[in-house]
């Protein structure tokens, strides 16, 4: 096996999805590693956004919390909350937001408030936060989450951000822009099919099968004809990972592939 | 007029049984010191109102002092789930807990709307999501100009809202630097407002740079002295997030029976946060802050 | 990437003919440079916005480059009545202006509504006014929550806002102290932002104090390095407002023909602001502000 | 005559309405001068807002404008006016607001915006500026006005901002507190029938007379029973006026009574 992790291929595959000039609403841990890869790799004129309020980061240590202080520190813009929804989100000016959650489904829709009945809840999850206007604000969504029919079921139990809806023109007829536009998993890579917004598969990390990724998601994925294998990081890219961004391990190291 | 007081006077007096409370702060100077005032003087049936619970109403909750919370994303973050909040709400242990949940655009915009003395306020979020259907305090409006339906949020009017600052002057005009959090709105929006702060300063300092006042005198009730008041949270400037004791929560509040055993130790055991200092012994002094000053700016004419 | 480029070339890449235009300032850092310089270029057709027109749009209507005027308060500050904005409105002198009338709030509201990419924002004023009546522009909205009907104004979002402030990055980090005015609002609900400068900084300099940006790079299209843009404004901690030349402006302005004469020798008869300036000789200097720098912060951690 | 000047003995009067503690809304000219003589001499709690965002202000020479940048220095807050407009106005933290106008009528509605119809007005006035807020929000609104047919008619030719309207409830019944509290002329003091809502003459100033008061109003104005003479100012209030607010006599010394 080759010498990166999966969380490590999993950074650099969402790391190429960002472009220079592209302002980011940065979460913690892959989304914030990413990021940080692509304005060293190919993209230094991305600005950073956290939720938080701090613009234009550059942390010197590796953010704990979307409210780390190294985020404050150096950075071009310290702006209230308001801002961050009305001015930045809300306004457009955000290109792309990353999402996770407990549970993604076919059209892109996510759960992060509860698993089962909302009243009675089998399990509390932590809620929103600002997840489900990134959803619905931002112009284009990368979400990771783990490759497994738990989490990739057909149907989310809670649609906490909205993705695609129900699927096809749904999404804009309720009057939203943007929408999912990848999910990035430990097993592979989807699209959203643009007429009726499935996921769709379109990149199998080394060593893993579409037999595999059958087994472990909650409907009959379909398969891009032109499907190819996640390339992975390059030796540079793993050097930025390990040295610079996370050198004590705390996100990626523990998940070794 | 000096409003200048312990944390022990200023929760005994202005906040009270029932009420609407809000402690504010982005991850950044959460008022902890506050937090554990109104514990150790058992206030209950509290309506607890902020974005993220965090640590500080985990605990309050656990120490049976919630009947409702009103939040937008309940986690310990970076770490893991809250496990008071999730006994409260999935067992109802100690007591069942009341949610009322939106997200953190809706709860911004709640005290905004509070500020301002408006009743709702409007916004493009929002379609699609299920937090409508679970929640009836979503309502629609329709635009006067354009024919589109906007989801609105009410107003939230907390009674008291406590925020912890660098710095205020004895009146209560208050600075901060470093994340703002909604903490401006909220203490608008409120009917009182405990301002506990790292220093507190003659107001010529103030005065020096008035861009960085958030919160006037005029709306606030009581300015306490508490330095390392938002511990285990950080105050830019002053001191770092001590990760490990949010990493450590994790542990504590794993059951019950840890998490009674904390409060026992670090807040009804200790009478103020001079005490709770004294008891970190070292630890304190490894999480003060470098100096990286900023530049300073001419107020002259 | 450097955004920075003159005066010249920002007004020819951003400002067209029968744009609606910006040029904020409420009394502070009026972007007077700018507007000197639309005039220089002719453009016709416009449409002002802006809460107080003050002299510089007096100036622009004056030349006739203006078709509408979109305002709160048309006066000279302190001084009396705008005697171009008049002409205009009473006459038809140069050409007639149209115009539509808000209140300060009103067109507060207006900017924040168009930054925030909602069609409308709601307030608790105008119940008895004529305003209502005279401007069909304000439209009634019942909360979904009260049963209360609120007075909305509509979004405000220009093709060019322009600004004056103390110092950016090359890349339109912006910083403000003093006044903010409706600066950061008109500016995110702008198309394009043209900003003007005293001071073009190192990025570091805007990263020692991130809490002062206003506006940051990601929505200015140019940055001018300026000084003295603001005259006969001020700066906070640069130079004071020319009162002098307030009171002038009257006498000036009064007649079709002094103020032809002025933007002959002010603003046709001169190539740039730096002219400008030179040709001020040493009353430039009189201007200058004392220093009273503020107390730096530490954003250390 | 005594040593002092109708305008001084305006902003005497004015001062004497406020309280220590009030947060006052100012503007230029007289209100500036009575609250600066009100903060001096009674009101050490005063607060100073001005709508161009400066709060607790300090001026260290006599503010020219409303955005003069003496107001900034040494201030206790400078904010944005969404901020003005939204959090302390709306909000109701100010007491006291001052007013002007080219017209003020029976029922203290204000007329700055035209004389004449508003399409094709005899003179254009500036307009409202932050007036009709101030109008419709503040607790407690002072009006200082010249006493003639002109100024004082018995109905506006606009109203820019709103006293009690038609009278009686009607401002009540739009949704509004507050209202026109005191009118202070060049001749005397008004207030408003608790009732009617109408300006009834209570005070008159040295040397005025009821009938040289009718002659200088629009409408048959009522007479309060208790009508007084308006208080002088005090010597040490003409010394403060003289030689701290205005010792270029900038605002007052041109209308020397």
């Amino acid at each position: 096996m080759a010498d990166y992790t999966t969380s490590e291929l999993m950074v650099s595959r969402a790391a190429k999805e960002l472009k220079n000039g592209d302002v980011v609403f940065v979460g913690i841990g892959v989304p914030s590693l990413a990021v940080n890869l692509a304005y060293r790799m190919h993209a230094p004129g991305l600005c950073m956004i956290y939720e938080s309020g701090a613009v234009g980061c550059v942390p010197t240590r590796l953010p704990i919390s979307i409210g780390d202080p190294c985020l404050v520190t150096g950075s071009l813009a310290v702006v209230p909350m308001l801002d961050v929804f009305n001015l930045y989100l809300q306004r457009g000016l955000i290109d792309v937001g990353f999402l996770g959650g407990a549970q993604v489904d076919r059209f892109g829709n996510i759960n992060s408030t509860v698993i089962g009945d909302y009243r009675k809840p089998k399990v509390r999850l932590p809620g929103s936060g600002g997840a489900c206007e990134i959803a619905a604000l931002a112009k284009r969504v990368v979400i990771t989450i783990a490759n497994s029919k738990r989490t990739l079921p057909e149907k989310v139990d809670f649609i906490t951000s909205p993705g695609y809806l129900g699927g096809g023109r749904e999404r804009e007829r309720l009057g939203l822009r943007g929408g999912p536009e990848l999910v990035i998993t430990d097993m592979g890579v989807y699209r959203f099919d643009p007429e009726t917004r499935e996921m769709v598969l379109v990149s199998l990390h080394p060593g893993i099968t579409v037999g595999t990724i059958k087994e472990n998601i909650g409907w009959d994925v379909k398969v891009a004809p032109d499907l190819i294998e996640t390339p992975p990081p390059s030796p540079e890219e793993i050097r930025i990972i390990r040295d610079e961004l996370d050198p004590q391990g705390i996100f990626l190291r523990s998940k070794a592939g | 007029m000096s409003k200048v007081m312990s944390m022990q006077e200023a929760i005994a007096r202005f906040v009270r049984d029932g009420d609407l409370i809000v402690m504010e702060g982005f991850t950044h100077l959460i008022p902890f010191a506050a937090g554990h005032e109104i514990i150790r003087q058992r206030r209950k049936d509290l309506t607890l109102a902020r974005l993220t619970p965090d640590l500080i109403y985990d605990q309050l909750i656990a120490a049976g002092c919630a009947r409702r919370m009103i939040f937008s994303w309940a986690g310990n973050p970076g770490v893991g789930p809250l496990h008071a909040f999730r006994r409260a709400v999935e067992k109802g242990q100690p007591r069942p807990l009341e949610i009322d949940e939106w997200t953190h655009f809706g709860m911004v915009l709640r005290f905004m709307a509070g500020a301002s003395n408006l009743p709702f306020l409007p916004t493009r979020n929002y379609p699609g999501t299920d937090l409508t259907r679970v929640n009836p305090g979503f309502k629609k409006v329709r635009s006067p100009y354009t024919d589109e339906e906007l989801w609105c949020v009410p107003a939230l009017n907390p009674d008291v809202t406590m925020v912890h600052a660098q710095r205020a002057d004895a009146e209560g005009n208050t600075q901060v630097w470093g994340l703002y959090g909604v903490q401006k709105e909220a203490a608008f929006a409120s009917r009182r407002v405990i301002v506990s702060v790292e220093e507190v300063v003659d107001a010529k300092v103030i005065r020096s740079d008035p861009n960085r006042t958030i919160i006037p005198g005029a709306i606030v009730s009581a300015v306490v002295h508490e330095p390392f008041g938002a511990h285990p949270s950080f105050v830019q400037g002053g001191y770092d997030r001590d990760n490990d004791f949010y990493l450590r929560w994790d542990a504590i509040s794993r059951e019950e029976a840890g998490l009674k055993a904390y409060l026992d130790e670090w807040v009804y055991g200790l009478p103020d946060r001079a005490a709770y200092i004294k008891k970190m012994g070292a630890r304190h002094r490894e999480l003060l802050a470098d100096r990286q000053m900023c530049e300073p700016v001419n107020y002259g004419f």
